[in-house]
């Protein structure tokens, strides 16, 4: 990990010549070319990823979180893109705190997005600015909580019916 | 006792009690058997298409065990649907819905009371009622059926069903247009619309004896068009948007459970054979068997029961027939099944229509 | 049956809607419970008479919570999760997760692992397609067809069986190699199986390629546009169908793939029609790939020699203390996965299934995350079933292949 | 039933009752409530190679009101869990139900947050079927299994007419799981 964590790629060159000070740091672990950049900028960043003729990122892969609950900022949102002309990856992160859990939306860019974002509120509790329709999308409303948080117990369920009690489910019949 | 003899004898020659005689032998003898076996074909047909086994399970204990290759399963299907719960939903006309299936089932039924078997023999007709205007009572007959499937469609208080009744009336009304002007070349063929002349119209030959004036060979086009308006006025395959299984779950008949389920089936299977019947009398001679006139010493006996049994025969083809279109070909959207009809079938049709008419002119 | 969906008032949709609907339009729920969704997709579909004029999906329905369990697991203990994720061909889905763990690790499993995996994974294609194309030719009224794929798919199980032991959920592939080698006999049983298999889709294809009414259902029905297609993220057949040649197969040039030869379909329109061709003819190119791969494979080990990864010989368990501590020490407390994180592209039965690893070093991974291509086509539906009839529904979601595991994860 | 309910025991009735339960048991219509993996084994024993219809019991009626039996084939979550009551209610009497899988009899190797702990939290259970998924063989041999019982003791089953029968006291060993369940809380 040490020497690819020093080599920078092309994009990350990029991104830093056109936005000086957002991008935080990067690696290319694996070959996988990674920056974290600042939160109010990565807007401006995937419009200029999308845009720019040296990136082209036609498409949105995936979009996710990190819930790192030891460290602080204590969320990291994960974006891939991928350019289908140019034939290369990015990955771009940010950070998001706990106590002011908020990030731009880009669901103008890229149609994918919309449910990614909605996915993503649903799992971690990330409020995603400006989008359109942020309801929960994988739980029922009437969930609470955000399951992917580290701190959501696996086991705790929230049933929506009456469930049967467990002594009653079972009739053996002649056995 | 001769006395006895002679006033039964009365009764059976009574017109009134012949009929109703007639009605029971030709529904319980002929259409509900012919019926109930083909809702086993189809599984056993489709299985054999498909490279099953189909149903096979059904046994009787008492009786060593006997199976019958599955022929058993209908009489479990029926019982079953008779001890099946009857369900009406909450919401829906409860009238309406209770009366709905029985529409389809006796219209279905009617169409056999202009049918004739067998040729008659004296006084007697192997055929219920022979009324002068025929087909066109047909006509009035299928027309009847569709109030089976908008009854049920309206009545069920569910939105899927109403969806089904709205897609069925508009199929059937539509494709009643096309039987109607696809039959009028018959017509004309044999100059009218009773049944037993058309009939009799197809035991005559063209160049002498050598091929009979059957339906198929002197209207064509209104055979292939006849047989497609019925297969979509039954809502078979591939015109079974109305009960489209896959879109609107069940169609018009979605909220029915029980035997109101099962009357519906059995009505469809009822429709099938009804079609069959028709397609033999109309453009297959009906009940007459080419050329047997010239073997003029024929005892009446043979004659009959040979003519009885080419007309089944005849009609469990095409039922087959039907199944088998049903299990080959995927089906139409609905809109495409519309089109079909006004933007294909009505100008072919037409033609045909104008195209027959132009030659018994120049005939003439 | 609309009523099964507004018991469960999921996100207001139907009062929201309300609010927007003329008396002409009427709203009808589409699911969950429903013959043509695959049991697990609502759609909330305003129609006028026959149109749809809008549609909301709402999704859900099988989440199982994969990330959830993952967190919670050994990185070894995912494998058997990530099976149900695509459960129409789970080898493909086992066979990422593998290779993204051991890109993590930084090693690469043997020639004949790959080979292997190259010719199961192009199985599970296959039977994924058969499934896929099966159903949705069922759902527009050709049963037969679909008994008849599902009869080639039972060709292709039985002998995945015989690799794997399991018909369905493989758990087949570890780190560094696979669970097992492929029996003696078996290339010559795939030969066979492989004639019958083109035997029936020759025989489908006479069936239903040139059939007018299936090609009337199908044929510009369900059109997005390339644009869309590629905003929307669409990977697999579905972006194929609209034109554009791309596989990671062959842009990641992953595994063995490169010394392979095949094509690429593609589509012209992106319609429901060119979907299917696509899907048929990636068949035809799975079957050759894997005719040359059983011709090239080597001979040599299943996995690698490395104790931080495989699972020694039971012989060497029971009988080298070595063996005994390497094997109690993988399994108590599992790969130790080096600190880092990665995302490994790899080509599903529907489309680019990626899986983005994060670990701190730790037995336990911190994330892992599955990229599921049926998401974004279900996030498409709308898009794509706006203003068509009600019965194009079932063809579109024929062929847009759903499949539950994936969606919902 | 109609029969059942209207007449004391009695020779007639008894033999009635087991002409109508033949019916019953080889007229299965079956509503298959398909949501996930067990789904592909569902398709497998219905096709071809293993012909569910062989019992009588391959017609699928998509409409709950026309089905007898409930095939639950797949994972149930709690998001699912009001569907598939809806769905058991809407089923008209007589009805029975089958697990198919692990995950639906007792929520399989899925134990969290989202997934139903086995259908029997929900609704009643007639058979279960092990496996994940189930070889189709087992599939059949649940059918077989399920037939005997509706000839055995008709609509008496546990998701039959008479849910307010006599139930007997349960083992406690499914207990072990709720408790795991909640140590992962």
């Amino acid at each position: 990990m040490s020497t690819e964590q020093e080599e920078i790629g092309n994009l990350t060159q990029l991104l830093q010549e056109q936005f000086p000070g957002a991008v935080q740091s990067y690696h290319q672990h694996r070959g996988d070319e990674t920056v974290l950049v600042e939160r109010s900028q990565i807007l401006p960043i995937c419009q200029f990823l999308r845009d720019d003729e040296r990136s082209k990122m036609e498409m949105m892969i995936d979009l996710t979180a990190v819930d790192y609950i030891k460290e602080s900022p204590r969320f990291e949102v994960v974006y891939h893109f991928k350019s289908l002309s140019l034939e290369h990856r990015i990955r771009v992160k940010v950070r998001v705190p706990e106590e002011d859990c908020e990030i731009d939306s880009i669901h103008e860019l890229w149609l994918a997005v919309d449910w990614y974002e909605r996915e993503c509120y649903d799992m971690y509790g990330i409020i995603f600015k400006n989008h359109p329709n942020l309801q929960r999308i994988l739980m029922y409303s009437q969930f609470e909580g955000y399951p992917l948080r580290k701190d959501y117990p696996i086991g705790r369920q929230q049933p929506l019916v009456e469930m049967r009690p467990v002594n009653e489910r079972h009739d053996y019949g002649e056995l | 006792m001769n006395e006895i003899i002679n006033i039964a004898i009365n009764i059976l020659l009574d017109p009134f009690i012949q009929t109703i005689l007639k009605i029971v032998v030709i529904i319980f003898m002929f259409v509900m058997p012919l019926a109930t076996v083909l809702t086993l074909m189809e599984r056993k047909w489709s299985a054999m298409i498909q490279d099953r086994v189909g149903p096979n399970r059904a046994n009787l204990p008492f009786a060593d065990n006997f199976r019958g290759r599955g022929a058993l399963h209908i009489a479990a299907d029926a019982l079953k649907s008779i001890f099946k719960e009857d369900f009406i939903p909450r919401g829906a006309d409860r009238f309406l819905f209770t009366i709905a299936p029985y529409f389809g089932f006796a219209a279905a039924l009617s169409v056999f009371a202009i049918v004739p078997f067998a040729a008659p023999i004296g006084d007697f007709t192997f055929q219920i009622t022979d009324v002068k205007p025929g087909l066109l009572y047909i006509f009035a007959i299928t027309s009847l059926g569709v109030y089976g499937s908008v009854l049920a469609g309206a009545s069920s208080n569910s939105k899927f069903a109403l969806l089904g009744g709205t897609r069925a009336s508009a199929q059937m009304l539509s494709y009643e247009v096309f039987i109607g002007i696809s039959l009028l070349g018959i017509f004309m063929v044999y100059e009218s619309t009773q049944i037993s002349v058309i009939v009799d119209g197809q035991n005559t030959y063209w160049f002498g004896n050598l091929i009979p004036k059957w339906g198929i060979f002197t209207q064509p086009v209104a055979f292939v068009l006849f047989f497609v308006a019925m297969i979509a006025e039954t809502k078979r395959a591939p015109f079974d948007a109305p009960e489209g299984e896959s879109e609107i779950v069940a169609g018009y008949f979605l909220e029915y459970s029980g035997m109101r389920f099962g009357a519906f089936m059995l009505a469809e299977y009822i429709a099938i054979v009804g079609v069959s019947v028709l397609m033999v009398t109309l453009f297959l001679g009906g009940y007459h068997i080419p050329w047997l006139h010239l073997w003029e010493s024929a005892p009446q006996a043979l004659v009959t029961i040979l003519q009885i049994l080419k007309f089944t025969l005849l009609s469990v083809f095409f039922c087959w027939l039907q199944l088998q279109i049903r299990w080959t070909i995927p089906k139409f959207r609905f809109d495409q099944t519309m089109a079909l009809g006004w933007k294909k079938m009505l100008p072919v049709a037409m033609a045909n229509v104008l195209v027959t008419a132009i030659i018994i002119l120049l005939a003439n | 049956m609309e009523e099964l969906a507004t018991e469960n008032k999921g996100q207001n949709l139907e009062s929201e809607m309300e609010d927007q609907a003329d008396a002409s339009v009427m709203t009808i729920e589409i699911g969950p419970a429903h013959p043509a969704m695959h049991g697990i997709v609502r759609f909330t579909t305003q129609i006028d008479g026959e149109e749809i004029v809008d549609m909301i999906p709402e999704i859900g329905y099988l989440h199982r919570g994969f990330e959830k369990e993952s967190e919670n697991s050994k990185w070894i203990q995912i494998t058997p999760y990530t099976d149900r994720l695509n459960y129409v061909s789970p080898l493909l889905c086992n066979i990422g997760y593998s290779m993204a763990v051991e890109k993590l690790f930084g090693v690469d499993a043997p020639r004949r692992a790959q080979y292997t995996r190259v010719i199961m994974g192009e199985i599970s294609r296959i039977t994924d397609h058969l499934t896929c194309l099966g159903a949705a030719a069922m759902e527009v009224g050709a049963f037969t067809f679909f008994l008849w794929f599902i009869k080639g798919r039972e060709y292709l199980w039985e002998l995945v069986e015989e690799v794997t032991g399991a018909r369905l959920t493989t758990n087949w592939t570890r780190f560094g190699g696979n669970a097992t080698d492929i029996p003696d006999g078996f290339l010559g049983e795939l030969q066979e199986r492989l004639e019958k298999i083109k035997d029936i889709l020759r025989e489908c294809d006479t069936l239903l390629t040139r059939n007018k009414i299936f090609i009337d259902r199908v044929k510009d029905v369900g059109v997005l546009s390339k644009e869309d297609s590629i905003s929307f993220g669409f990977t697999g057949p579905m972006l194929r169908a609209c034109g554009i040649p791309y596989d990671v197969r062959r842009s990641d040039r992953y595994s063995v793939y490169d010394d392979l030869d095949f094509e690429i379909p593609v589509g012209s329109v992106g319609d429901c029609f060119d979907r299917y061709l696509v899907r048929m003819e990636e068949m035809w190119q799975s079957i050759s790939i894997i005719e040359q791969a059983s011709d090239k494979l080597p001979a040599g080990p299943i996995a690698i020699d490395d104790r931080q990864l495989v699972l020694p010989d039971k012989k060497q368990v029971y009988g080298n203390i070595e063996g005994l501590i390497d094997h109690f020490k993988l399994v108590m407390e599992g790969h130790q996965a080096p600190a880092g994180e990665i995302y490994m592209p790899t080509e599903g039965g529907n489309g680019e299934v990626g899986f983005y690893l994060v670990s701190d070093g730790s037995g336990e991974p911190v994330k892992c995350r599955v990229r599921p291509p049926c998401f974004n086509f279900v996030s498409a539906m709308p898009a794509i079933c706006k203003g068509g009839y009600v019965a194009d529904i079932v063809p579109i979601f024929g062929s847009v292949n759903m499949i539950g595991g994936e969606l919902d994860r | 039933m109609g029969v059942e309910t209207q007449f004391q025991d009695g020779f007639m009735t008894t033999t009635i009752d087991s002409v109508v339960n033949w019916s019953r048991k080889f007229s299965l219509f079956t509503y298959p409530f398909v949501t996930a993996c067990c789904g592909m084994e569902y398709m497998a024993a219905a096709c071809s190679h293993y012909d569910i219809s062989r019992f009588g019991a391959e017609i699928p009626r998509f409409s709950p009101r026309q089905a007898d039996l409930l095939f639950v084939v797949g994972t149930i979550t709690h998001k699912m869990a009001p569907v598939l009551k809806l769905i058991y209610e809407q089923m008209p009497n007589p009805k029975w139900v089958i697990a198919f899988g692990a995950c639906a009899s007792s929520g399989g190797f899925y134990q969290n947050y989202s997934v139903v702990q086995g259908i029997d939290r929900v609704i009643p259970v007639d058979t279960y079927i092990a496996g994940c998924p189930p070889r189709p063989e087992a599939v059949l041999d649940a059918i077989i299994e399920l037939q005997n019982r509706i000839q055995d003791r008709g609509p008496q089953g546990i998701s039959g007419i008479n849910p307010n029968q006599e139930e007997k006291v349960i083992p406690k060993a499914r207990e072990s799981k709720e408790n795991l369940l909640l140590s992962r809380q």
